[in-house]
């Protein structure tokens, strides 16, 4: 490597660095705004920050079909569905939960979790540190993890298509019912 | 399936009692194959008894590993101890098939593998494999008293289960920690009851298992104070099932206290014997008179076969010969007449639609045959000279005062205590006058003679002469109490050393 | 010969047991159709009794060929059962005790089969009494011949049982029953001091050195002298109910509810001298510790004289006779207890066939007056019935010990024994006795059979039983007048041939005493029989009314009470203590353990239940708090 | 630094559960799962890049897989409890209440 592509890579990570703490600062807004806002299309919305910036972070990490997947599935259709069927059920003020004592909940729950992410991030930490280098070679990109997919995965990746059929029947017949409630 | 005979034994009717509970069969039909399959079963069984040499030793054994890492095998086998209470079961079934002839399939379905089960428990050589038997023995009689039982049945059922269980998980207990201790003394995994007699146990949790052995046991045969399951369940289980708790079940209790208890932990049972022979004796007594205060004849039998599993399982306390022996032919005695007894009263609470003392009077004279009957299993039960009841008993009392006078002389109560009751209750059912419901009362049909008739036989016979019965189980009582005798005598020497090196100290 | 003796004792028991058997089965077989005709089972009934009364001829001849010494034949039919030191064989043994009991047993057991023929013709179920009758017997004759105490205890269970069934015979009655029961239970209790007396023994010198009459006899010397005493104590216990003494007497009053030839069959011949057999047959016990047959003869002659003070007072015809049967059951104690065994014997024997011949003149009394027992509606019946008068005279002589009848021989040893071998006490009562037996013996005699008949159109169609009944009745008389010669005693060149007979199976304790005492002695009996019959024919021989009992007399025909105090002191707190059990204790006490346990758990769920809101968010609070507390845990580990 | 993403997943799985367990909101309570689902998505990315293996990337998929299935069947209930009790209160499903 020539000295100035060790400086450009230099520079690289400093500019992954700084990305990385962009990308994860909204994706914990969004995640909070998800937690707080009272509306559940408010918290969708910034669910979908949330997501959109995790599909940043896959970038970075060299997961580029998870990139992909994660943008056009998850932030795509699952909330796009999500948001339908919000705006479906066409939720008034009067139909939300009149959630008295959330704060306390909120405030009660952060001091319980608290020793749970203490805990995790004690064993995270024991981890040997890596650099977050982005790596080409193919690594992460449609064909490697297809291969590994139907190589290795393929007996599990086919109890999720099963998996995926059955939720839709059940879907079917759970939304499907006619007459209920009365 | 000669060389197999006691796994035909077992699973035979297993696999039919199966086969009733889940195929569609017609309700007489599953009665007539419950007939059939139990008579298969005695004929299997008196083939047995026939080949049954009688040396002591344990005969037409099978075994096979089951689970080799843990060293548990599938061992069957009999000795004399198991030979009588084997085939007391194998007699008696058929007998019941015959009787109740207007209950549905899985009445007689759940019978089917009671017996297969209580078969399997008796003949067990393995501790594990005994404990599932012992176990699945529970389950057709839940069901029965469930689905079938009188009008406390809920309660009686839960009250019998969780007694059951309790003790039995105690038991499970004992049997990992004598399990883990075969292991950390001869370095193999080995629940084969034949190898327990080389175990030495020491100490608190020795006495402990052993309290969990006596403790499932106590509470099957049942003994003083563990006995309070015992009416509910008997009054409320339909006949069937009386009769096979009071008949068998109770008597594999007893029969595996001599199995198991006595061989493992030898210098714990000694120590603990007489306690245990007061427990038999006061229950005796005790159960016996409260079965004179009973306004119900069912309750009333079931306290007198509580009273006499009290004097039964005193035999095995005494530790002698005699009472030993009297115990081994008691339970076979006493599972004749108290189970035909209770059949008896099963007859009666069929045609009489009631279970009160007070409702009934003179059917001696409406129907002699069962008048009479009933009276030969009533002396029998009452331990008459010349019926099966009177060897079991003279020998307990003889072996006890040999053991202990004052736990002897307490036991010969069971003369008086017995005759008390049984007659207040055959005088007021028997005797005196008619009234509009038992004028309607009918005698034993042909069937229902043809039924009893080998039990009364049985209990004649083995009373004038027992000596064939006696010869079978002789050797193997005289084996347990030589081994129980050198325990004894080991602990003494042991207890001696000790002294000595405390003096040399 | 021998063999053929032998031979014969097994079959001996075995006639009348078959034959209960076979007339058992045929009744229930045709309980439901037609009956059998009753002429084929009388037959039936009769041959059992009588074959084996032929056959206990032939053993008692066999017998008296063998030398004195060697008068002993066994029969072991088979191994009964034989446990370690136990090995009991289904054995029967005749010597001289047990032959002359087998003697009489069968024959009076004939006899009274015969007559019950007469007596139950009418009965609706004829075939099971005779079923029942011959059970009896065979029960009584195994328990004669039995060659050691568990053989013997079959027999004495046999009758217990037996006594049971027939005095329960008319089952309709609750008072009937109730009286069986009694007799069933109280002879239970006695049979429990057998049990154990037995099972000391066994343990004693049975276990080592066999335990059978023979053994025991030549072992007897090894048993300690204390325990000697326990085990005859205890025996005695068993001979108290069975023999109805003091305090297990209270039953065979009460047996009386049975049919006039059971009352005869179990008071005269057989099931209550059972007792006094025992002592006898014991008598190598009983001859260690003289200390225990001092309480024997004292409880016996006790129990004559209570039960004849009773006797004097009693209105049924059937219970003068039993308290009489009690009273000489005292007697028969106190001779063996005095160690005169063949004295208690002889007046077994002798009694047997009096009071046999009594109670079945009372039962043709009885018969004749259509089921009427009380004595006081009677009279005057001499002329009406003068077979039956004239028989139950001879016994009545006999029983109050007139000379030279039966009686007289047989109760005269006993009190000459007692008084020679220096129990002055026991005597006097023994005197006493016998005049109250002579007086109220005679009052029933009178009031029966003399006077004016009170009851008119009873005693109009009263008459003379068939002869099946009478020709027994007549041949005991021939019994009574003249088997006390048997005994003739040496004083008046007798040869007591009973006591030489009996000598080798009992050790006789002889008095060696004056002949002036043995007149003296003799002399008082008669004396008190004069005197006792002098007051009975003053007071009733020209007929009285019933009398109405007051202050004592109302006090004895109660029997003292003891029959309420007995229910007052042991059943009815037997009967609420087993209430008590049932209704508080058992629930409450012993299921206390249990029903403390779910009450636990059943608070448990209910504090625990305040929790399960329902809310699946609260439970997913509880998931992570409980998380939390595990990270925190680990945590402190990890570092 | 890889720790930093495994950081960030940590928080967002705990905002996660703070979300499942404070909130009311069907909605919302359904959206925090697929919150914790993307949090896990994330580590098993970041630990992917850590080993450079591409398993984790297969089961990331099969995650998101899963995440669609269920957001099918979840949001049938909610249309379903939507249409019965006209609420989206979490707090009407008491029947677990003993």
């Amino acid at each position: 490597m020539t000295k100035k592509n060790i400086r450009k890579g230099a520079l690289d990570i400093m500019f992954a660095e700084w990305l990385f703490f962009g990308l994860a600062g909204l994706s914990v807004l969004g995640a909070i705004g998800l937690i707080l806002f009272r509306h559940p299309m408010n918290g969708a919305m910034s669910f979908v920050v949330t997501l959109i910036s995790l599909a940043g972070l896959y970038a970075l990490l060299s997961a580029k079909l998870l990139f992909a997947v994660q943008l056009i599935v998850y932030a795509g259709a699952i909330m796009s569905l999500i948001i339908f069927i919000i705006m479906f059920l066409n939720i008034q003020e009067h139909d939300l939960p009149d959630e008295e004592g959330k704060g306390l909940f909120l405030l009660g729950g952060a001091v319980v979790i608290t020793p749970i992410a203490l805990f995790l991030y004690k064993i995270v930490k024991s981890l040997p540190g890596s650099d977050t280098k982005i790596i080409g070679n193919g690594f992460g990109d449609v064909r490697e993890v297809g291969l590994i997919l139907f190589k290795n995965w393929l007996l599990p990746f086919e109890i999720v298509s099963i998996l995926l059929l059955v939720a839709l029947v059940g879907a079917v017949v759970l939304a499907g019912k006619k007459g209920v409630g009365k | 399936m000669f060389e197999h005979i006691l796994s035909s034994m077992i699973f035979l009717p297993i696999l039919a009692g199966l086969i009733l509970l889940l195929a569609p069969v017609p309700k007489n039909g599953s009665r007539a194959i419950g007939f059939v399959v139990s008579v298969a079963v005695l004929i299997l069984g008196l083939k047995l008894y026939a080949g049954f040499n009688g040396a002591g030793g344990m005969e037409f054994v099978e075994k096979c590993t089951w689970i080799k890492s843990l060293g548990i095998h599938y061992t069957l086998g009999v000795d004399g101890i198991s030979l009588l209470v084997l085939m007391a079961g194998a007699v008696l079934f058929p007998t019941i098939f015959l009787l109740f002839s207007t209950k549905t399939k899985g009445y007689y379905g759940n019978l089917l593998i009671a017996e297969g089960a209580m078969t399997g428990a008796v003949c067990a050589g393995d501790l594990i494999l005994f404990y599932i038997f012992w176990e699945v023995m529970l389950l057709p009689i839940f069901f029965m008293i469930g689905l079938y039982g009188g009008e406390g049945k809920i309660s009686a059922t839960l009250k019998i289960t969780l007694y059951t269980i309790a003790g039995s998980l105690l038991m499970l207990a004992a049997i990992i920690f004598i399990g883990v201790s075969y292991h950390t003394q001869f370095g193999v995994w080995s629940f084969d009851i034949a190898k327990m007699a080389g175990l030495r146990l020491h100490g608190s949790m020795a006495v402990l298992a052993f309290a969990g052995f006596m403790l499932a046991f106590a509470i099957k045969i049942p003994l003083f104070p563990f006995h309070t399951w015992l009416p509910d369940a008997y009054t409320e289980a339909p006949s069937a099932a009386t009769f096979v708790l009071s008949a068998i079940m109770a008597k594999i209790g007893v029969y595996a206290v001599i199995r198991f208890v006595v061989p493992v932990f030898g210098p714990e049972f000694t120590k603990y014997a007489l306690i245990l022979a007061y427990a038999g004796v006061i229950g005796m007594m005790y159960c016996g008179i409260a079965a004179i205060a009973q306004k119900d004849f069912k309750r009333m039998l079931a306290f007198s076969s509580a009273s006499h599993m009290g004097i039964i399982a005193l035999g095995i306390f005494c530790m002698n010969v005699q009472a030993l022996t009297g115990t081994l032919f008691q339970i076979v005695a006493h599972a004749t007449s108290t189970g035909a007894l209770f059949l008896f009263a099963g007859i009666l609470e069929e045609r009489m639609n009631t279970r009160k003392i007070a409702d009934l009077g003179g059917i001696a004279g409406k129907a002699p045959v069962f008048a009479m009957f009933f009276a030969i299993a009533m002396l029998a039960s009452v331990g008459l000279p010349g019926t099966s009841g009177f060897i079991g008993e003279f020998l307990i009392i003889l072996g006890a005062i040999k053991f202990n006078v004052i736990i002897g002389v307490l036991a010969g109560t069971s003369l008086i205590i017995g005759v008390c009751y049984m007659l207040w209750m055959f005088q007021r059912v028997f005797f005196e006058k008619v009234n509009e419901r038992t004028e309607k009362f009918r005698d034993l049909t042909s069937v229902e003679v043809f039924a009893f008739l080998p039990i009364i036989i049985l209990i004649v016979v083995m009373g004038i002469y027992p000596q064939p019965f006696i010869k079978k189980i002789e050797p193997a009582a005289k084996i347990q109490i030589s081994s129980l005798l050198h325990n004894m005598q080991v602990a003494d020497l042991n207890v001696l050393e000790r002294g000595r090196n405390q003096e040399k100290k | 010969m021998e063999h053929t003796a032998q031979f014969y004792l097994g079959l001996i028991p075995l006639m009348p047991l078959i034959g209960a058997v076979v007339i058992g089965l045929m009744h229930v077989m045709t309980c439901r159709g037609d009956r059998l005709p009753n002429k084929l089972y009388a037959v039936l009934a009769c041959v059992g009794p009588v074959v084996s009364c032929i056959m206990a001829f032939q053993v008692f001849a066999i017998l008296r060929t063998l030398p004195v010494e060697h008068r002993i034949l066994v029969h072991n039919a088979f191994t009964w059962f034989s446990v370690g030191e136990l090995k009991i064989s289904m054995g029967f043994m005749a010597d001289p005790l047990s032959a002359l009991m087998l003697l009489f047993v069968t024959f009076i057991g004939s006899l009274i089969h015969v007559y019950s023929i007469g007596y139950m013709a009418d009965d609706k179920t004829f075939a099971k009494f005779f079923a029942y009758m011959n059970l009896f017997l065979g029960s009584m004759l195994i328990l004669v011949l039995g060659d050691g105490p568990v053989v013997m205890f079959v027999g004495w269970e046999g009758v217990g049982l037996c006594s049971y069934l027939l005095i329960s015979y008319y089952n309709e009655d609750q008072s009937n029953v109730l009286a069986g029961n009694k007799a069933f239970i109280v002879n239970r209790i006695g049979d429990l001091g057998f049990v154990l007396g037995m099972a000391f023994l066994f343990w004693g010198i049975g276990a080592n050195n066999g335990f059978d009459y023979v053994s025991l006899r030549a072992n007897a010397h090894l048993l300690p002298p204390a325990m000697t005493l326990v085990v005859c104590l205890l025996l005695f216990v068993g001979a108290t109910g069975k023999s109805a003494q003091i305090p297990l007497y209270v039953w065979l009053p009460d047996a009386m509810a049975g049919p006039t030839p059971v009352s005869a069959l179990i008071h005269a011949a057989t099931m209550v001298t059972a007792g006094v057999y025992m002592v006898a047959r014991f008598s190598f016990l009983y001859a260690h510790v003289p200390a225990a047959g001092e309480i024997v003869a004292w409880v016996g002659i006790l129990t004559a004289l209570l039960s004849a003070i009773y006797g004097m007072f009693q209105d049924d015809i059937k219970k003068v006779l039993a308290y009489s049967t009690v009273s000489q059951l005292g007697y028969m104690f106190a001779g063996v207890g005095v160690a005169a065994y063949s004295a208690g014997i002889f007046h077994v024997f002798t009694h047997a066939f009096f009071k046999a011949l009594l109670f079945l003149g009372a039962g043709s009394v009885i018969y004749a007056m259509h089921h009427e027992q009380n004595i006081w509606k009677m009279g005057g019946l001499k002329k009406k019935l003068p077979i039956t008068y004239l028989t139950m005279l001879v016994g009545a002589l006999a029983l109050s010990g007139c000379p030279p009848f039966s009686g007289f021989f047989s109760k005269d040893e006993i009190l000459f024994s007692a008084y020679a071998n220096g129990f002055k006490g026991i005597w006097m009562i023994g005197v006493l006795v016998a005049g109250m037996t002579a007086y109220y013996t005679f009052r029933m005699i009178f009031v029966v059979f003399w006077g004016e008949p009170k009851n008119k159109s009873a005693y109009d169609h009263a008459h003379e039983p068939p002869a099946v009944m009478t020709v027994p009745l007549i041949i005991l008389a021939v019994g009574a007048l003249l088997a006390g010669f048997l005994n003739f005693p040496a004083l008046f060149g007798g040869h007591q041939l009973v006591s030489q007979w009996l000598a080798p199976s009992v050790l006789d304790h002889h008095p060696h005493a004056e002949a002036a005492t043995e007149w003296m002695a003799m002399g008082a009996s008669v004396a008190a029989f004069i005197i006792g019959i002098s007051i009975a024919f003053v007071k009733f021989a020209k007929g009285v009314e019933m009398p109405v009992f007051s202050g004592f007399a109302k006090f004895a025909y109660h029997k003292f009470y003891v029959d309420e105090l007995y229910d007052f002191l042991l059943v009815q707190p037997y009967k609420t203590i087993g209430a008590m059990i049932w209704e508080h204790f058992d629930p409450d006490v012993t299921d206390g353990p249990r029903k403390a346990t779910a009450f636990l758990y059943g608070m448990a769920g209910s504090a625990f239940k305040v929790i399960q809101t329902g809310y699946v968010r609260m439970y997913a609070i509880y998931m992570v708090i409980g998380l939390s507390l595990i990270s925190l845990l680990i945590s402190q580990t990890l570092n | 630094m890889i720790l930093n993403y495994l950081t960030l997943s940590i928080v967002l799985f705990c905002l996660g559960i703070l979300g499942v367990i404070s909130r009311r909101n069907v909605f919302t309570v359904f959206m925090s799962i697929e919150l914790m689902l993307n949090a896990a998505n994330l580590a098993f990315i970041s630990f992917s890049r850590l080993h450079v293996s591409m398993d984790g990337h297969v089961l990331a998929l099969m995650i998101i897989a899963v995440a669609a299935a269920e957001a099918a069947l979840a949001l049938a209930v909610v249309i379903l409890l939507h249409k019965h009790k006209g609420v989206l209160d979490t707090n009407i499903f008491s029947l677990l209440k003993g």
